[in-house]
């Protein structure tokens, strides 16, 4: 499964990198977020209850980050399991473009769904995926304008190093497309 | 139950003896079967088609209160023989990949079983299966069978180096010379031909999947030993198999078919993996242990045939006669982890069977198969040529659009004339009479009228077509192709013991799903016997009590069983005429003698006569004064093998209406053209054919088994894996053209196993038919409505 | 997590404790020992081979947990013909050959016969259309549709 | 059920409100319609207190899955489940219906179906609610409704699946439309369609017009049932039957 899509969020680049890559912000971005934590330091683990209408499944997820290039792109790999649904290996690609005082933020999804996932979710998984991460970036879009500018800038100054830093934080989005698409998944 | 002229029940439309237990409840099948104590299995199943297995974490799942034991594959890999096993090995030279019953280091499908949750409740063991955590570490699917015999391709079993399981070539002659000769004698027909020609034929991955899933019921005494209840057509070759696997020694396993059995069509003929790990297990505990087969866990695993692509050439001259054929098939065989068939077995004899019953002067057949990261092929009733025979329907079909003839009219003309006859690929056509068959066919299907019906129906924007097809069904399998092709004999055996009351009781070690068994041989033992159908009990399916059987496949009832059931009540005929001639004083032998009406009557005086039953309980009861070097009893068993094997021919005519707005197309009629030989009861024929052209639409049209790029399988229920509904389906006009069988006691054939094949390619014509405007040609299946528009729409734009 | 249930089935009174989470098919096949009921797909509910009468109507009794039938009446195969004698549906089956291997049969006919009941002269696509609840893999449909038919015109005839 | 059985769902408990009689009625009274939620499909398929303009909602009860489905099934379950390919949502949402909820406090509310169903199983219905009825407003115009679905095999969940609902001052002039679709994710109007049509006639032509209008704003998909194309195919041909038959009923031709 291939999902691309492009979002305008009002803030500025490294602004949107920085939320990207900051738990916090994830966990209030991503429906349903439990936990976000750091199993190394390319490594994280996150815990979804995923609600959807009358479904309520708990996901978990591990994501690796491969490649980050601040404050323009980034390359996850993720992997989650919903238990007995099945599974989901998500490759995400995203791309931070600056757009006046904008960000143009492009991703590209490739994923693979396994198990009762794939089997009972069929093609409504794409669909309901797009409608997640729609969600997920109204969301964030949100958080960042009621975000004073101060303390994402405060992030950036006062981190010591800066890169793993970044890495820390990036999994959160890999976790979001993956857990996200195995919570859609289920709609069936 | 009236009392028929004679006594000859042969051809009488009788109910089946069957059916009373089975409308009120009472049938039982393996599921149904108690054993006090059974514990119950649940299998955990690979989420991946190719993974490392990196660890197994049952610790879980253990203390789940009601959980006995918990079995992987690392555990049992020391206790258990591994696979292959000669018993479960065909004699054709292969790569036969080694398992065993339980994933070992690696899953090489997606629903491999990797662990077995053996608890108290079903509810519990599944639960617990739930609990136990697969640490994979995934490999790359092998899913294109010509990617994986590229070089470049990942290998599924590593020791053999290739996924190719097998490759065959079928005609001129065993050396690579000789067939090289063959090929280039073949491509210079080809080269010179008026028509050629040429396209590749894919035939999608479906099946048939019987109403009752799997189920296994084993049972364990120390000094008894194995007692195994087992959905399964062929319980002797279980027997052996579950000894040898398992180390039991062959006098303490005992295999029962259940005479119950929700359908077979093949899926229930393999010995299956899951069949092992259960009888370990019930050992292993000395508690029974079931497992009952989830809908889930079937379509997952068994029933998935077809799933070829055949490269196909014929080459015929302007007048329409065929000149050669030439068909180069690659089968995606599926991981080939079961036994007797390994997957490739099936196209093997679908190569065999390609010819159909055409006479090809010249021919090049040759078979790759490739082994997949799928569920391995397993036979489903039109056994490995419901592909081929959709290639070479269709492919007629296009030659005689070629030439400007009609297709009913280009076969015809190539159709097998005078038989016996050996087909190209060395098939032997015993018997039979095709071209009886196929102007049955053609005077019901009343061709010139839809022309006429067909055009002007096209003046009023309506799109009809007319689709024919036809196929060589093999009546049973004869040894000479059984022992290569399963490692088994292909006789049939009967025991027929006659009881002082003058009952009868028949033993057979086949096992059938609902053919009809215990009614047919009734009526022919009654036939024999001049007795009531009613008298006479069938058992099958026992190891314990009937003669070894190869099993209820190939259509071999017709063909071996019922002949040696009448061979053997001619035998005990033979020793009661011997008596009776004795006891009256006459210089007498069978041929004598009238078995009619519950008598046996002496045909020079029809005074001399004696009651059946007295004359039994005379032989069993009373041996003394008995002719000369007799003895007392009335028990025979006899096995019967036709000298060559033996085939039946049927055709097919549809009639369709195709929508061009949405390519969905109805079946307006279905003719059909048969040779069964002499029937035994034509309701019983009948239901076979009906059930068998109803399989064959649903193959074409509903069913299919999908896989995703990562090998995910994603059709793995009813909602899914679409089978034909009633309403989906026509009515069948069933017509008869039979030739008695020569070489069979009764002149009976088998019938329906490959009933199926000529379906496809019979229905596919008649939509391409309706599309002739277009000049649409569909060469793929299944025969959906979104590819027939999207045809279509590319005709028209 | 355990119910206790009281239902009458074939006019024979079941009360046990069960699971909650018991289908209505394992009761049957389980604790009334009623085996010819039988379960032919998984989770879908596609196949129809449980089918039951629910208070006279053909529901799946695999779609159903026991508790929900707690204090209603189930008829199952075993109880169409209690006194031994076939009803005239069941007597069809077996003159037209309407049954092969067998096992969806009982859910063939628990539907039919709810399906006359309320259409008693239907045609022919109306037979075919009430069936879509019932997959059979045996017969290609076209027997059980001939018994169906039987019945029909048995009935319409000792009506005129 | 299936979500429970294929062990998706798992609910700590199951409320079985069939034994609620009080929510199984349709009557009919004053220019309104109301259905009971605990309505059974065969119900509604037998009712004849369903008039004529409201009948797409028999057309969509009488092709739920099969007879036993039918017998069991109800109204308000396939609402509040909401499916994605479920057949009565497209219905009521083409109706125009409107859902009356109760909370556990006894308050009640109505919600409209354009604002009841959110998405492939979502609804506007809380945790705790439970839908007690569906009201249908009567027209005095001439209406006339339908729903058709195709599936591959007889009554299979529709890959997709039509429902319309036309009012007309006259045979010329439609002047109200709703147009549904249901198969891809859940019920879902055809705004553009609906709109195109009134004060139309609602011929063939404007009919397909206004299918390629519903085509251009939903997005397909492919799979091993149907391809993408095709299912745009389905929807302009079972749209055109569909808003057809819906007109000839408004004039009571059909």
């Amino acid at each position: 499964m291939e999902l691309n899509d492009e979002v305008l969020i009002k803030a500025e680049r490294e602004k949107v990198f920085l939320a990207l890559n900051d738990p916090d912000i994830l966990q209030k971005a991503i429906p349903g977020c439990e936990l976000i934590e750091k199993l190394s330091a390319d490594k994280y683990k996150a815990t979804i209850v995923s609600k959807i209408g009358p479904l309520k499944i708990r996901f978990k997820g591990e994501a690796t980050i491969s490649e980050s290039k601040f404050p323009s792109n980034y390359k996850i790999t993720g992997e989650g399991r919903g238990g007995p649904a099945g599974h989901a290996k998500v490759v995400a690609n995203v791309v931070l473009r600056k757009e006046e005082s904008s960000t143009r933020l492009a991703y590209t999804v490739h994923a693979d769904i396994g198990g009762k996932l794939a089997q009972l979710g069929g093609p409504l998984v794409e669909k309901t995926a797009q409608k997640l991460s729609a969600n997920f970036f109204e969301n964030l879009d949100t958080l960042l304008l009621a975000n004073t500018p101060m303390e994402t800038d405060d992030m950036i100054i006062s981190s010591p190093d800066k890169t793993p830093s970044y890495w820390d934080k990036v999994s959160g989005i890999s976790v979001v497309v993956a857990i996200g698409i195995l919570a859609w998944a289920m709609l069936k | 139950m009236s009392q028929r002229k004679n006594d000859d029940w042969m051809g009488t439309p009788l109910p089946r003896k069957e059916d009373r237990r089975l409308l009120t409840g009472k049938g039982k099948y393996v599921s149904d079967i108690v054993i006090p104590g059974a514990l119950h299995a649940v299998f955990v199943r690979s989420e991946y088609a190719h993974a490392k297995i990196l660890s197994i974490d049952t610790s879980e799942a253990e203390e789940l209160a009601g959980v006995e034991r918990i079995y992987t594959g690392d555990q049992i890999k020391h206790l258990i023989k591994s696979m292959p096993q000669p018993i479960v090995q065909p004699a054709l030279p292969a790569h036969y990949p080694t398992f065993w019953p339980l994933a070992v280091d690696k899953v090489t499908f997606h629903g491999e079983p990797v662990a077995l949750v053996i608890a108290r409740d079903k509810y519990v063991a599944e639960d617990a299966a739930e609990l136990v955590f697969v640490d994979y570490e995934e490999l790359e699917p092998v899913l294109d069978p010509e990617e994986a015999l590229k070089p470049e391709s990942a290998i599924i079993h590593e020791k053999d180096g290739t996924n190719e399981i097998f490759s065959m070539t079928f005609t001129g002659g065993d050396t690579e010379a000789s067939q090289a000769k063959n090929a280039a004698e073949v491509e210079k027909i080809f080269q010179n031909a008026p028509i050629v020609v040429k396209d590749r034929f894919k035939t999608h991955r479906t099946g048939v999947t019987p109403m009752e899933p799997r189920a296994i019921l084993c049972d364990w005494d120390d000094s008894d030993g194995l007692l195994a209840y087992i959905t399964t057509q062929r319980p002797h070759i279980d027997r052996l198999a579950l000894s040898d696997i398992l180390d039991i020694s062959a006098e303490k396993v005992q295999v029962i078919a259940p005479r119950d059995q929700g359908g077979g069509f093949g899926v229930k003929a393999p010995f299956y993996r899951e069949n092992i790990i259960i009888a370990h297990a019930a050992r292993d505990l000395k508690q029974p242990v079931r497992w009952v087969e989830s809908r889930y866990e079937s379509l997952m695993n068994v029933g998935q045939e077809r799933d070829q692509i055949n490269d196909m050439e014929i080459a015929a001259d302007l007048e329409g006669n065929m000149l050669a054929l030439r068909n180069f098939g690659l089968a995606d065989n599926g991981v080939g982890t079961t036994g007797v068939y390994w997957g490739f077995v099936m196209p093997f004899l679908g190569a065999i069977e390609l010819p159909n019953g055409y006479k090809w002067p010249k021919a090049d057949i040759r078979l790759k198969v490739a082994t997949t990261n799928k569920a391995c092929l397993t036979p489903s009733r039109a056994f490995g040529h419901f592909p081929t025979r959709f290639a070479i329907e269709r492919c007629i079909d296009m030659v005689a659009h070629k030439i400007g003839m009609e297709p009913s009219a280009f076969r015809r003309k190539n159709l097998v004339a005078d038989l016996p006859y050996t087909s190209i690929t060395n098939e032997y056509f015993d018997s039979g009479d095709f071209l009886k068959v196929w102007d049955t066919l053609m005077e019901k299907a009343n061709l010139p009228d839809f022309r006429v019906q067909q055009k002007n129906a096209l003046s009023e924007g309506k799109y009809i077509g007319i689709g024919f097809g036809c196929g060589v069904e093999l009546s049973g399998v004869a040894s000479e192709l059984f022992v290569p092709m399963e490692n088994q004999p292909g006789y049939g055996a009967a025991t027929v013991r006659l009881d002082p009351r003058g009952k009868v009781q028949v033993f057979g070690g086949d096992a059938p799903g609902g053919q009809g068994h215990e009614t047919t041989t009734a009526q022919v033992v009654a036939s024999e016997f001049g007795i009531s159908p009613e008298d006479v009990i069938i058992t099958t399916g026992n190891t314990g009590s009937t003669p070894f059987g190869s099993g209820s496949v190939g259509a071999r009832m017709g063909s071996y069983f019922i002949s040696a059931v009448a061979e053997a009540c001619r035998e005990l005929k033979t020793k009661i005429a011997k008596f009776l001639a004795h006891d009256l004083q006459l210089e007498a032998s069978v041929e004598h003698f009238e078995f009619k009406n519950g008598e046996v009557v002496y045909l020079g005086d029809d005074s001399q006569r004696s009651s059946f039953m007295s004359i039994v309980e005379r032989i069993i009861m009373f041996p003394i004064n008995m002719p000369e070097g007799e003895t007392g009893g009335l028990d025979a068993t006899t096995f019967f093998e036709a000298a060559k094997p033996m085939i039946c021919f049927n055709a097919d005519c549809c009639v369709v209406e195709v929508s061009l707005e949405t390519g969905d197309f109805k079946i307006l009629k279905w003719i059909t053209a048969e040779d069964v030989g002499n029937v035994i009861n034509p309701l019983i024929v009948n239901g076979q054919m009906h059930g068998a052209i109803v399989q064959g639409i649903s193959n074409t049209v509903f069913e299919e088994f999908v896989y995703d790029e990562q090998g995910q399988q994603l059709t793995a229920d009813f909602e899914h894996y679409k089978m034909a509904n009633a309403a989906d389906v026509p009515n069948i006009d069933l017509n008869y053209a039979t030739t008695p069988c020569p070489h069979t006691p009764l002149g009976t054939r088998g019938i329906g196993e490959g009933r199926p094949s000529s379906v496809p390619g019979a229905l596919t014509n008649a939509v391409c038919d309706a599309l002739k405007p277009f000049e649409i040609e569909i060469t793929t299946l299944p025969l959906r409505p979104d590819a027939i528009w999207q045809k279509i729409q590319d005709a028209t734009q | 997590m355990v119910a206790k249930v009281a239902i009458n089935i074939n006019g024979r009174l079941f009360q046990e404790e069960v699971p909650e989470r018991m289908l209505l098919v394992d009761f049957i096949r389980e604790r009334a020992h009623l085996t010819g009921t039988h379960i032919g797909c998984t989770y879908e509910g596609v196949c129809g081979a449980c089918t039951v009468h629910l208070d006279g109507e053909a529901v799946k009794s695999c779609m159903l947990l026991a508790a929900q039938a707690d204090e209603h009446k189930v008829t199952t195969v075993e109880g169409l013909a209690p006194d031994g004698e076939l009803t005239p549906l069941q007597e069809a089956f077996k003159s037209e050959h309407g049954l092969q291997c067998g096992f969806c049969t009982a859910g063939i006919l628990m539907n039919m016969t709810d399906f006359l009941k309320r259409y008693p002269n239907p045609s022919e696509q109306e037979i075919r259309e009430g069936l879509i609840g019932n997959l059979c893999r045996c017969t290609g449909y076209v027997h059980i549709i001939n018994a169906v038919r039987k019945v029909v015109q048995e009935n319409q005839s000792r009506k005129t | 059920m299936q979500a429970v059985k294929s062990r998706i769902l798992r609910p700590a408990h199951v409320i079985d409100l069939q034994a609620l009689s009080e929510l199984k009625f349709v009557k009919a009274e004053k220019g309104l319609l109301t259905v009971g939620a605990m309505t059974r499909y065969v119900d509604i398929v037998s009712s004849d207190s369903i008039p004529l303009e409201l009948i797409a909602l028999k057309d969509a009860a009488s092709r739920v899955g099969d007879r036993q489905v039918r017998n069991r099934g109800t109204l308000g379950g396939s609402l509040c489940w909401n499916y994605s390919a479920a057949c009565t949502p497209a219905a009521v949402l083409a109706l125009d219906g409107a859902m009356n909820l109760i909370s556990p406090d006894g308050s009640t509310r109505q919600v409209a179906a354009d604002d009841f169903f959110l998405g492939p199983l979502e609804t506007a219905r809380k945790e705790f609610e439970i839908l007690l009825s569906v009201d249908f407003k009567l027209t005095d115009s001439k209406s006339g409704s339908a729903y058709k679905k195709w599936g591959l095999v007889t009554d299979a969940l529709p890959v997709i699946g039509i429902a319309a609902c036309l009012h007309f001052s006259n045979m010329d002039c439609c002047d109200y439309a709703r147009i549904t679709l249901t198969g891809l994710s859940g019920a879902q109007r055809c705004l553009g369609a609906e709109a195109s049509l009134v004060s139309t006639s609602a011929n063939t032509e404007q009919i397909t017009e206004a299918m390629m209008i519903a085509c251009s704003e939903i997005s397909t998909y492919t799979d091993s049932i149907a391809t993408e194309d095709y299912r745009y195919q389905l929807i302009k041909t079972i749209g055109l039957e569909v808003i057809e038959t819906a007109k000839k009923r408004a004039f009571s031709l059909a």
